[in-house]
């Protein structure tokens, strides 16, 4: 890995995001260093997902900074951030229903591929090669997240759990330095959620780092080296799943009063 | 130079009573009903069989016109109901793409239906039932008896139409359904009647200007919702889509700003409709949400 | 269960294969358009053909914006009357011929499309299709009042009465006019400019159009359409997207003007209304959105049937059948007679099942396959 | 495996090919003489379309019954240009390969204009009844004839009227189509050459409210509208309620029961003056024409362009019977020379086809919201 493992990629600081008189980002601070497993943890409506959506771009933050790769992406499309090396899956499963899976995954290296319009339309050697080297890379990423199916089908056809390691593979096709992944597990039975865990650590072993939003206290605190606890859009706790496990902030924010230790499993 | 004026606020009110049937169908369901101007031809075509058909109707006189007009209201009213049950309803799901090409779709069905029925050459309004020719001069412009009669009937509707929609509880649900129709039904509200009762009275206020309009110009065709249609839907947008007050004042503002283009070429009409489509492109990149239309955030 | 010796697997035939029986239609098809004037070159039969062509390869250009981008574009003959004026005036001011005028075309409708598709292509679908209805109907007044004199003073352009005397196609001296011979048959001017036709709309509009779409951009244009946050997220610059397909969609539609003025070797305004801009939507709505089969079948159909029922009485409302068809394949089939997503609208291996199925029952006797029931 | 697909692919259009080789041999001359109408048969001009098919079955019934032409029976082969380029080279094309001898169709000018081209390449002669912009002439053909007045002598006959009635200041509207563009440049350029003050405008045919052209009106004390009978109603109707009483004069275009109609009795028949090429019920034996017009079409009134077309196919008639075939240059010989006494007048043809001595008229709007003869201006 070029990179030492204590360096940052992404650097947050005091982003806020208000709708109209509702502020769902209040002050966020956070970083995550290469080859890191993150977990944004926090009850509905801490701002985990607003806050995701300000950093990949589709919202416009009121104020604050976001640095990745020693750049500001405050003001950048999507596209832009995403061909910076940020990729990210969405909470509610955002595939191309019309394409075929393969289809799918190789839109994912579509600001890489070297194939111009007139390419296409000529059949010129360099369309050839551009479109043998994506489908090989998209049967790559198809195989490593474990999809065996016929890849020539459409992704509606395919089961949840399976829809949603598509999503992961196309996200990976962009060659991300940093995958965020948007609640990976909700709706993932107990079986799913092992492949799952696994398949997040074999992605951190290709060196790349993952900031996790996810509900699953199970998985969060088996798979995270760090996580980040949001209440009210401000971060209230950051540090190891040990640290926060015991952190009375954090129990109090999610569970109220005082309650019994395995509610929190 | 009031001469303009008048004009201009007399076609107003024909583009703004049109313009609230576009606002009110597209703030409830987002859908631009692009066969809502053919639904204003309907009307006028609805009246004249009825003024026509109805042996005796003559010596009623002026009520018998107004009872024609609150007549074909409802049943173009009706007819609007009918077309967003049998057309938009089952494709309230459907990709936007898909409820849009339908709407085309049902414009010509309008059009070219009524032209099987009522022949493509234009039709006289019957001479009784036109509005008298009397006019009473205003400094030094002169507005006929019966422009002054039909803008107050706009205005009435229009200032009705109101009260209606902040005033009764029908009119809630439908501003609750604009803003969220899931959570609506929710709170019990019966989305599909409320979407019904939405399509009859933009329908019916559509119907009410082509009443006006063969009254007042005495000459209706098939083809004439489309030109106008496009006027009217202009003005809903200059004035803010899915905004009562708003398609009130868009109309308003487009009658003015065309009478004034052809008075300044001096009669010459042929770049009139340039300058109003010139003028709704402007407002769609500059500002979509129009004049009274507030800044809407788009959530993901 | 007594054990039945199970019938080896039935091995499908040939033509149960989907993409081969697309194949042998895509074959038959091109050899009979270009068959077709050695059957029956009547001057009504290549009129009708050659429009039909021209519709093909309007289709096909709406398809990019309609089909795979997913952008309703409802004044599309606009991009029609800028390629036939462009043409038009090019060639009658500075006497150049036809194709030298083909790059003046393509540069006309790519300022038109970023004129008109750059500041509208931010804005949601529908505002998007009542802009360029709006300009559709600029266009056509605009073209209604155009007068413009050529250099040498004759008038040129003539408002209303549009403009006469285009240049036929010419390539070194030689022009369509001159007919051709080739083995000692002549080939008279109506049926070159059929192949010409024919053959630009094969290859720029069924077979370019259809590259496209399977290449890189094509995957960009559907991934807009399907879902346009998730584009983004892929890296996918949704705008430039959006406005590489209006103005490839623009130019293919100049291009079909320049043909069809050089058709009827005259231009009128009245040939630019909305009915016709609607027209090609329906053609490729009833057809297929984003499927080429679908759109060239599509775009043959709506311009050859009312041109083969033009004399029929009930033939001059056939702008309400249109209408109720637009409104019934909305209904009850939204993909179009041959979706996007199916390779054929029928699945051959349904058939060769339901044939199988008959078969056997018919035999009646004997339920287990025996060898010789196996098929080639 | 796919090479033998391929090959069954070929076989399969062989066999096509000759299924539809057999169907196109049994074509054939067959024994009629075919009048070919490209005229508009849907839309909104559709009305004028079946007033033209209406005078030339007159006339072709006529001449069959007197035996037909050179030894045949004649025939009518109609097909819809609606008015529009695109239609009307289809209908053309059609016509062509019905194997039709003489065009006889041409209602809008913008239509009629492509169509030109394509009955020349065919060897066909068009002897056209309703359109008449000077566009059509402009570049010489010898196989055009326009049956109906041209333009410039409809404008000059409308100049002629309005210095009868003493009017100074004129205004001349168009609605932007092409033959109604031509009267008015036509009418622009006798007032110019005449001194006399001239505005010009023009209005959306489309439109209904014409109060802009009505505060132009105003100010002038004539006005002559040269568009279509919907427009012109509408735009009398306004300018008379906005206190208009000056000149009000249309071209033959709204010569029609709509433009009274719309401004509506005792109004009309007091104030609408139009300039009109000739009507049945204006020549002397037009009587009988009517009679036998209404016998064969129930009692309705012959509208426009009835006898023009139907002088139009006896005229056709004549010249085919003078050079003894149907061969273009023959016809077109005669034609050019021919001196024809038809129901619409003297009609003989100036080099370029055109109409020779176009009678104009003016008309006035009857109590029936018919155009009567008013004034043959013969003085």
């Amino acid at each position: 890995m070029s990179e030492t493992p204590r360096d940052t990629l992404l650097e947050v600081r005091d982003l806020v995001l208000r709708f109209g008189g509702v502020v769902a980002v209040d002050g966020l601070n956070m970083s995550v260093h290469a080859g890191e497993i993150v977990s944004v943890i926090g009850p509905n409506g801490a701002g985990k997902t607003s806050a995701f959506n300000c950093i990949s771009g589709f919202y416009r933050a009121n104020s604050g900074s976001i640095r990745f790769l020693g750049q500001s992406i405050l003001r950048r499309q999507p596209s832009t951030i995403t061909k910076m090396g940020m990729a990210r899956t969405f909470q509610n499963l955002r595939l191309f229903k019309e394409m075929s899976i393969l289809d799918n995954v190789k839109t994912g290296a579509h600001y890489r591929m070297k194939q111009h319009w007139f390419d296409a339309l000529l059949h010129t050697p360099a369309y050839g090669k551009s479109e043998r080297e994506c489908e090989d890379d998209a049967r790559y990423w198809l195989d490593f997240v474990g999809f065996k199916g016929d890849t020539s089908m459409y992704v509606t056809a395919l089961p949840y759990g399976e829809q949603r390691r598509v999503e992961i593979a196309r996200a990976l096709m962009t060659k991300p330095r940093v995958l965020m992944l948007d609640e990976p597990a909700a709706g993932l039975n107990h079986s799913e959620k092992q492949g799952l865990i696994e398949l997040i650590r074999r992605i951190q072993a290709l060196g790349i780092s993952i900031v996790l939003i996810e509900h699953d206290m199970g998985l969060v605190m088996d798979i995270s080296e760090r996580i980040i606890v949001l209440n009210y859009g401000k971060e209230i706790a950051d540090g190891t799943p040990d640290e926060i496990r015991n952190d009375p902030l954090v129990v109090e924010a999610y569970l109220g009063t005082d309650e019994d230790e395995e509610d929190a499993e | 130079m009031t001469q303009v004026l008048i004009d201009g606020l007399f076609l107003g009110c024909v583009y703004a009573l049109i313009a609230l049937g576009y606002s009110m169908v597209y703030g409830i369901i987002k859908l631009l009903n692009f066969a809502h101007g053919d639904i204003f031809m309907f009307g006028a075509m609805i009246a004249f069989t009825m003024l026509t058909a109805v042996p005796g109707l003559q010596s009623a006189g002026i009520v018998a016109v107004f009872g024609v007009l609150i007549l074909s209201m409802f049943l173009t009213g009706g007819t609007g109901v009918l077309i967003e049950a049998v057309a938009y309803k089952p494709l309230r799901s459907a990709p936007r793409l898909s409820l849009l090409i339908t709407a085309v779709g049902m414009s010509f069905v309008l059009e070219y239906g009524v032209k099987q029925f009522w022949g493509s050459k234009s039709i006289t309004w019957p001479q009784w039932a036109q509005m008298g020719a009397g006019s009473i001069p205003i400094f030094d412009g002169t507005i006929t008896i019966s422009r002054l009669v039909l803008m107050a009937v706009s205005i009435a509707l229009m200032v009705g139409l109101g009260f209606y929609i902040n005033g009764t509880r029908q009119g809630r649900a439908m501003r609750a359904i604009a803003l969220d129709q899931r959570a609506s039904t929710l709170m019990g509200v019966d989305v599909n009647r409320t979407i019904s009762l939405v399509f009859f009275i933009g329908s019916a206020l559509a119907g009410a200007a082509g009443v006006m309009f063969g009254m007042y110009y005495g000459a209706i065709g098939f083809m004439m919702g489309f030109l106008l249609g496009l006027k009217a839907f202009t003005a809903a947008v200059i004035g803010g889509i899915g905004n009562m007050y708003g398609a009130m004042l868009g109309g308003l503002t487009l009658g003015l700003i065309e009478r004034t283009t052809v008075y300044f070429c001096n009669g010459d009409d042929s770049w009139k409709d340039v300058v109003s489509f010139g003028l709704l492109i402007l407002f769609l990149t500059l500002r979509p949400t129009g004049i009274l239309g507030d800044r809407v955030v788009e959530r993901m | 269960m007594a054990s039945a010796t199970i019938a080896p697997a039935l091995k499908q035939p040939a033509w149960t294969n989907d993409r081969n029986v697309l194949r042998v239609l895509a074959i038959v098809f091109v050899v009979f358009v270009y068959v077709l004037p050695l059957i029956d070159d009547s001057t009504k039969t290549m009129d009708f053909m050659t429009k039909a062509m021209i519709y093909v390869f309007l289709g096909m250009g709406l398809n990019v914006v309609v089909g795979y981008a997913g952008l309703l574009d409802l004044g599309y003959i606009a991009f029609y009357a800028i390629g036939a004026y462009t043409c038009g005036i090019l060639t009658q001011a500075f006497h150049i011929p036809q194709w030298a005028a083909v790059p003046g075309v393509v540069v006309a409708c790519i300022i038109a499309g970023i004129i008109i598709g750059g500041p509208t292509l931010r804005l949601r679908s529908d505002y998007l299709a009542i802009v360029t209805l709006g300009f559709g109907e600029i266009i056509r007044v605009t073209a209604r009042n155009l007068t413009i004199d050529a250099p040498d003073g004759s008038p040129m352009v003539r408002g209303p009465s549009g403009m006469a005397n285009i240049e036929q196609w010419s390539f070194g001296g030689w022009s369509f006019t001159d007919g051709l011979n080739i083995g000692g048959m002549f080939i008279r001017e109506q049926v070159i400019f059929y192949y010409f036709v024919t053959t630009i709309a094969l290859v720029l509009g069924v077979f370019g159009i259809s590259r496209l779409a399977n290449g890189r951009l094509g995957r960009a244009w559907k991934a807009v359409r399907d879902d346009e946050d998730a584009a983004e997220a892929m890296g996918i610059n949704t705008y430039t997207t959006k406005i590489t397909a209006y103005i490839i969609g623009a130019v293919w539609a100049g291009l079909a003007g320049q043909l069809s003025a050089t058709q009827q070797l005259s231009i009128a305004p009245t040939s630019f209304e909305f009915l016709f801009s609607a027209l090609i939507l329906m053609a490729v709505v009833i057809g297929g959105m984003g499927s080429t089969p679908g759109v060239v079948l599509g775009a043959m159909f709506v311009s050859l049937v009312p041109n083969l029922l033009r004399n029929y009485e009930w033939a001059e409302n056939r702008y309400l059948y249109f209408g109720i068809l637009l409104v019934v394949v909305m209904l009850f089939r939204p993909k179009g007679f041959w979706p996007a997503t199916d390779i054929l609208p029928w699945s051959s291996e349904k058939i060769h099942k339901w044939l199988t199925a008959r078969k056997a029952a018919k035999a009646g006797k004997d339920l287990i396959a025996t060898e010789e029931d196996t098929y080639e | 495996m796919t090479n033998s697909w391929t090959k069954k692919a070929l076989a399969l259009c062989a066999a096509m090919a000759a299924a539809t080789l057999s169907l196109t041999a049994c074509g054939g001359s067959s024994d009629t003489l075919k009048i070919g109408m490209a005229i508009p048969t849907s839309g909104e001009n559709a009305m004028y379309g079946e007033y033209m098919i209406k005078g030339a079955q007159l006339a072709v019934d006529e001449i069959n019954a007197a035996g037909g032409l050179l030894g045949k029976q004649l025939e009518i082969k109609t097909s819809d240009s609606a008015c529009e380029a695109g239609q009307a080279t289809s209908a053309a094309n059609d016509l062509v390969t019905e194997e039709i001898v003489v065009s006889m169709g041409g209602y809008c000018s913008g239509a009629t204009l492509p169509t030109i081209d394509i009955f020349s390449k065919a060897n066909i002669p068009m002897i056209i009844p309703a359109a008449n912009s000077n566009s059509l002439v402009e570049t010489p053909r010898d196989n055009v004839f326009l049956v109906n007045g041209v333009g410039s002598d409809q404008a000059k006959m409308g100049y002629d009227w309005t210095q009868k009635n003493g009017y100074k200041s004129l205004l001349v509207i168009d609605d932007k189509t092409d033959y109604s563009v031509g009267v008015s440049t036509y009418y622009q350029q006798f007032a110019k050459e005449a001194g006399a003050t001239i505005d010009s405008i023009s209005l959306n045919p489309k439109e209904k409210d014409f109060s802009g052209q009505v505060a132009e009106i105003l100010k002038h004390d004539s006005f002559y509208f040269t568009g279509y009978a919907e427009a012109a109603g509408l735009l009398i109707k306004q300018s008379l309620e906005a206190g208009y009483s000056g000149g009000i004069l249309v071209a033959d275009g709204s010569v029609d029961v709509l433009t009274g109609s719309t401004v509506g009795q005792p109004k009309a028949s007091e104030v609408i003056y139009g300039t009109f090429s000739v009507t049945p019920d204006m020549i002397d034996d037009g009587g009988a024409f009517i009679s036998t017009y209404k016998a064969k079409f129930g009692n309705e009134e012959p509208g426009p362009y009835v006898i023009q077309t139907y002088d139009s196919v006896k005229l056709w008639a004549q010249a085919v019977t003078e050079a003894g075939s149907v061969e273009m240059d023959a016809v077109d010989a005669v034609l050019h020379k021919i001196e024809y006494d038809g129901l619409t007048g003297p009609i003989s043809f100036n080099a370029d086809g055109s109409r020779k001595k176009s009678p104009f008229v003016i008309v006035k709007v009857s109590e029936d919201n018919t155009f009567k003869l008013f004034d043959d201006m013969a003085s």
